[in-house]
């Protein structure tokens, strides 16, 4: 029975090439300004409902996607837009759903936490915390069922991890042996509830053991360290060994979602991530460093990226609402 | 046609969709090694095998997940639940993740996945084990709910269910599994979705039932007959959409209506049926609907308090003569 | 007298519960630190302390177990959830652990608990956060259902509902909360289970509604005055027990009614009332029962569809203009 | 953190006195009477609905029951008639409450799953796997926000424990440390299911490991053992150190439930159960041994139990059925 392992690696993360680390930089860049634009745009009340913005935590996604293939199919809450991002979908199409338009990916009808790509295997977007992970275990099991070697990765907070069906969707994986990743972002809160008010032990990457998963335990805001140990967990599913959990260390910057003031933490911790651990600022500091890249062109991939997300914030407000015959499509497929 | 139980026409409709389609495959406690609880999967893993007849452990919420993600996937999974009662465990998945989503992505995540299991009360199994969730599940858009009483409507209304785009709930009854009744013959045969079938033709008074109501609102007609009575009767087979075009016609004809279920009565599917007459077919009554539902209590375990609290032929027969006004 | 929100108005029910009785507390996601995700228990930790206003991890069906447990053994839980949608995890222990055991155990075993948290439609949050559980909870006997529309109500019933030795779901509305009304001063007011109240006197019509429908209901009424219909409006309070004399009563006198629920209408609380009239005012009615509820779908999140989705003082006043045959 | 562990005490178990032996001894037989008895009235038809017997468990509830004090609070699922009799309840209203009579412990409305001591502190009697760990979770809730030194013990089995809301109980009861004993009656089988069919890790006692539970193992067929693990664990709970989890390794000798005819295990395996680790028999053999007692004592023993269970046989069969105005009565306490 493998037991569950923590793994730093220290000094044992490959160095990602030149390449690699413009193209991580450019994605983490593009989710960052995406998101700064739904914030902006919330504020100004183009966009309604809960908002729940993926600031601080873009090397999780970033560095998770880039170890997947064609075919493998992704899955996560609420807090979706960078997952969108990533699986390929428009910025233009995803603003537009945030402002509830005819022109956004679920036709304006689902709105910020209900997007989804089939396509791009992304499976959405589901609000219900905790319901994702069962759902992801169902698309393990579909490539199981399809004996491919396809994986599926279920993203999950560390609130969502004391879900009970997270435990039974560890269960039933390890017991069929599906090709499932089990990523739980930790980002420290679930809401207002800090991780160590919301379970007695913190180390999430332990929380497969009685079902035998290994664990893995990473830093979230080292997009290549997050791409590194996805590889592994992604080789281990390939390989026919089963489920493995992923415990992914990172911190959001901003409330849980835009009207959360988010009291229960002082302005120096979010301070001091800010400051020393921001996943894009490191890519950037490694890019340089390595003159990889310059002042210069950096600026220029940033203005770049602001063009195509003014270009979605402008397709999103232009777009017109819904025809009011969609209030009654896609109840059921007809 | 050929004589089936309800329970051999579950298991040959399973059977035959998943010959026909490799994308079917039946999941829930006891379907593979034990052959169903209720033996309605019965031969199934010896034909099709441990990959698409699968035990899962006694993890309602988690299967039903695991299935509903599977179908997001565009397999069909056969989700049974032993019984109904352990669904509301797994219920958040059926309708959030399922009944929601095509509608919250646009149309773009389709969710062909049946939930059955058996519903209502078995015998003496007290009130943990005994509800009926046809009100319930007929109030959510998104899916569609199935509620057969014949052999013949359990086997061609399954096979509609499987081949179904949507998320279907499809309640069974246990004390109906081992009926028989004749089954058209063969694989192509199957029963419309949305459609309620008259199963017995009258003029006086027209009422309506489901699952094993038929069988009493049938035995009911018998004895309305003999004194002087003739029912109409009306089997809903499905819930959701529900064939109010068939229901309002008849009543047209016969100007009354008693409505028939074994689930609670508040905002149950006979108080559905008596809005929609009211709205529908005012003037043609000649009585107010009456409803003959279970009593308001939860299911005792007693016999004596278990037959009270369920309603009865005489409960039929006293609601059938009240709204034609004889005594 | 004093002017008080809602959100207030519940605050203060369970500040002065609390203090009248230590087994009363709170348990729930947020309710603690935060003060309630959507402020309603402001200031409760900071009165009673952690071992009274607890702080849950993200585990509805847990957690809505262990107040269970505890209301079993005689304390007096009430539980939050965030919204209404999240109890659907939980909904087994509402149900079978909480309503079902005072019968199952012959009277050995009372639950006295509160399952309280925002039910409906909030602002644009979608398909999976706005659903309405009214006609659910209010199917099950066992269960008390309150869905108080003013400050006052919500005070009294929610003080009431603490002190009822059965399981009470009392379902709250978000965009109710900031709402300010007079509410009776000090804390020996309370309002009656099982009471509804008729907030607007009329002749012509009775409008049937609770919760946010009530505003809904009162605009409607202005409108409609203008019109030369007199509207009689009848506030719920209580699902479970129905207070159908009240209603009744009213409709006599009107011999029109109006039902107006956010929730869908299939087995919803207006088909309930509509059946009820049926049974047992038939013959007073000068027009068919006329239910305005939601319309049959998720809700979407669009702002003109959710608008649409929804029903809107507008939908009321056609109501209530087709049941008076004004055109 | 407290890692879980695995107690086989090897020598370890204090030896019991002759007085406790026959205490013990008296007590399981009492169940098993009982037991063998509603068998056979289900089989004459005087019980309807789901039955299950304890027969061959019986050495779990006599040494854990054992081990409690008053106050202490105990619920269970439906496998339940042991526990009422160890809670106290009288023998003629257990039977009579799985005839369905007005004499039955619960009025005859809740039958064999669902009844309930409220003196003897024993609250259930809970027909949904699972649901009595939380609602036992909250019987130690109740303790601890009493703040008295009382401990709940919840049983399950080992199906049950695959149930999310399990995982959900454990953490709650680890962040608040709650005085809650979490006993697994593991017994190798969920219905028709044995359990590597049902997890991938079959060391139950583990089951809290991601929360930091302490976990014991003990031999369910020697009551001997169960008492004095079961003391361990009361002390660690009275001592406030919060919740542990006790797996006691049992076996069924009957189907699940009446109506299974249990063809999934051999005849030879229950028999090789029977004959080698027979709980009573275990005691009976110890008794003898050392001349604690002598066969006709015991047959004396058994002769008494036995009257005392035709006694309430016939209690059960001649008490009235309810008055039809219970049909109304207990739906909402007046
Ligand atoms: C079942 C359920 N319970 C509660 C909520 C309300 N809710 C939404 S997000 C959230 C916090 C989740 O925190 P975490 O899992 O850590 O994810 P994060 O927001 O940090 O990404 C809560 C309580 C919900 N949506 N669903
Ligand atoms: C939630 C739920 N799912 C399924 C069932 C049906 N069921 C009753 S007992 C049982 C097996 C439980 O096995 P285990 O937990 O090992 O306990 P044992 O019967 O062996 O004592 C099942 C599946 C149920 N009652 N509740
Ligand atoms: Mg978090
Ligand atoms: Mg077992």
């Amino acid at each position: 029975m493998a037991i569950a392992k923590k793994k730093d690696r220290p000094g044992g993360i490959p160095e990602a090439s030149g390449a690699e680390l413009l193209n991580y930089y450019r994605k983490m860049l593009l989710l960052r300004r995406f998101e700064e634009k739904a914030g902006q745009m919330y504020g100004m009340g183009l966009i309604g409902g809960f908002c729940h913005l993926y600031i601080g935590q873009e090397a999780v996604a970033t560095g998770i996607q880039s170890a997947l293939g064609p075919g493998d199919a992704v899955i996560t809450g609420y807090r979706c837009h960078a997952h969108m991002l990533l699986a390929g979908s428009d910025p233009k199409a995803i603003m537009a759903e945030l402002t509830g338009r005819a022109g956004g990916v679920s036709k304006g009808k689902g709105g910020s936490m209900h997007m989804f790509n089939r396509a791009g295997n992304f499976y959405g977007g589901h609000g219900i915390v905790g319901a994702q992970v069962a759902l992801g275990a169902g698309l393990a099991f579909a490539h199981w069922y399809r004996g491919n070697d396809r994986v599926s990765v279920s993203y999950f907070g560390d609130g969502a991890s004391n879900q009970g069906q997270v435990f039974e969707s560890f269960n039933m994986a390890a017991l069929w042996k599906l090709p499932a990743i089990f990523v739980i972002e930790n980002n420290q809160y679930a809401m207002g509830t800090s991780q160590q008010r919301s379970t007695a032990v913190r180390d999430l990457y332990r929380r497969g053991e009685a079902f035998g998963l290994e664990g893995l335990q990473v830093d979230g805001m080292d997009v290549v360290a997050v791409k590194a140990t996805a590889d592994e967990a992604v080789a281990h599913c390939r390989a026919g060994q089963g489920p493995i959990v992923l415990e992914v260390l990172t911190y959001r910057y901003r409330g849980h979602s835009m009207s959360d003031p988010a009291k229960y933490r002082s302005k120096e911790e979010v301070a001091r991530v800010r400051a020393e651990r921001d996943p894009i600022e490191r890519v950037r500091d490694r890019l340089i460093e390595a003159k990889h890249s310059d002042d210069e062109a950096l600026k220029e991939i940033d203005k770049e990226l602001k063009g195509i997300i003014n270009d979605a914030a402008e397709f999103a407000q232009s777009s017109p609402e819904p025809e009011a015959s969609e209030l009654y499509t896609d109840v059921y497929v007809a | 046609m050929v004589a089936l139980t309800v329970r051999e026409a579950l298991r040959d409709a399973m059977a035959e969709e998943m010959r026909a389609d490799p994308d079917v495959f039946l999941m829930g406690e006891e379907v593979a090694e034990y052959q169903g609880a209720y033996k309605v999967s019965q031969g199934l893993l010896q034909e099709f095998g441990a990959k698409r007849v699968i035990d899962t452990p006694i993890t309602e919420m988690g299967f039903a997940g695991v299935g509903t993600g599977a179908a997001m996937m565009g397999l069909k999974p056969i989700v049974e639940f032993m019984t109904f009662n352990f669904a509301m465990q797994a219920i958040d998945h059926i309708l959030n993740s399922a009944a929601k989503t095509l509608y919250m992505s646009g149309g773009e995540i389709k969710c062909p996945i049946v939930f059955r299991g058996p519903n209502g009360a078995a015998a003496r199994v007290a009130a943990q084990h005994s509800q009926c969730y046809a009100s319930w599940y007929g109030h959510v858009p998104g899916l569609k709910v199935i509620a057969p009483w014949s052999a013949a409507d359990a086997k061609g209304l399954l096979k509609s269910a499987i081949r179904d785009p949507n998320p279907v709930v499809f309640l069974e009854n246990e004390l109906l599994y081992g009926q028989s009744s004749d089954v058209p013959d063969g694989p192509d045969f199957t029963v419309p979705i949305g459609k309620a079938n008259i199963v017995r033709q009258g003029r006086d008074v027209t009422i309506t039932a489901f699952s094993i109501m038929v069988s009493k609102a049938m035995q009911a007609a018998e004895k309305l007959a003999a004194m002087g009575i003739d029912a109409e009767i009306v089997d809903l087979r499905t819930i959701r959409p529900l064939d109010g075009e068939t229901v309002l016609a008849s009543v047209k004809k016969t100007n009354r209506l008693v409505t028939c279920e074994e689930g609670w009565p508040f905002a149950g599917i006979g108080a559905e049926l008596s809005a929609l007459v009211m709205e529908r077919a005012f003037d043609h009554l000649d009585a107010p609907v009456m409803r003959v539902a279970g009593k308001d209590v939860p299911l005792p375990y007693a016999a004596n308090l278990e037959k009270m609290a369920l309603p009865q032929v005489d409960d039929i027969i006293a609601a059938a003569k009240a709204v034609c006004y004889k005594t």
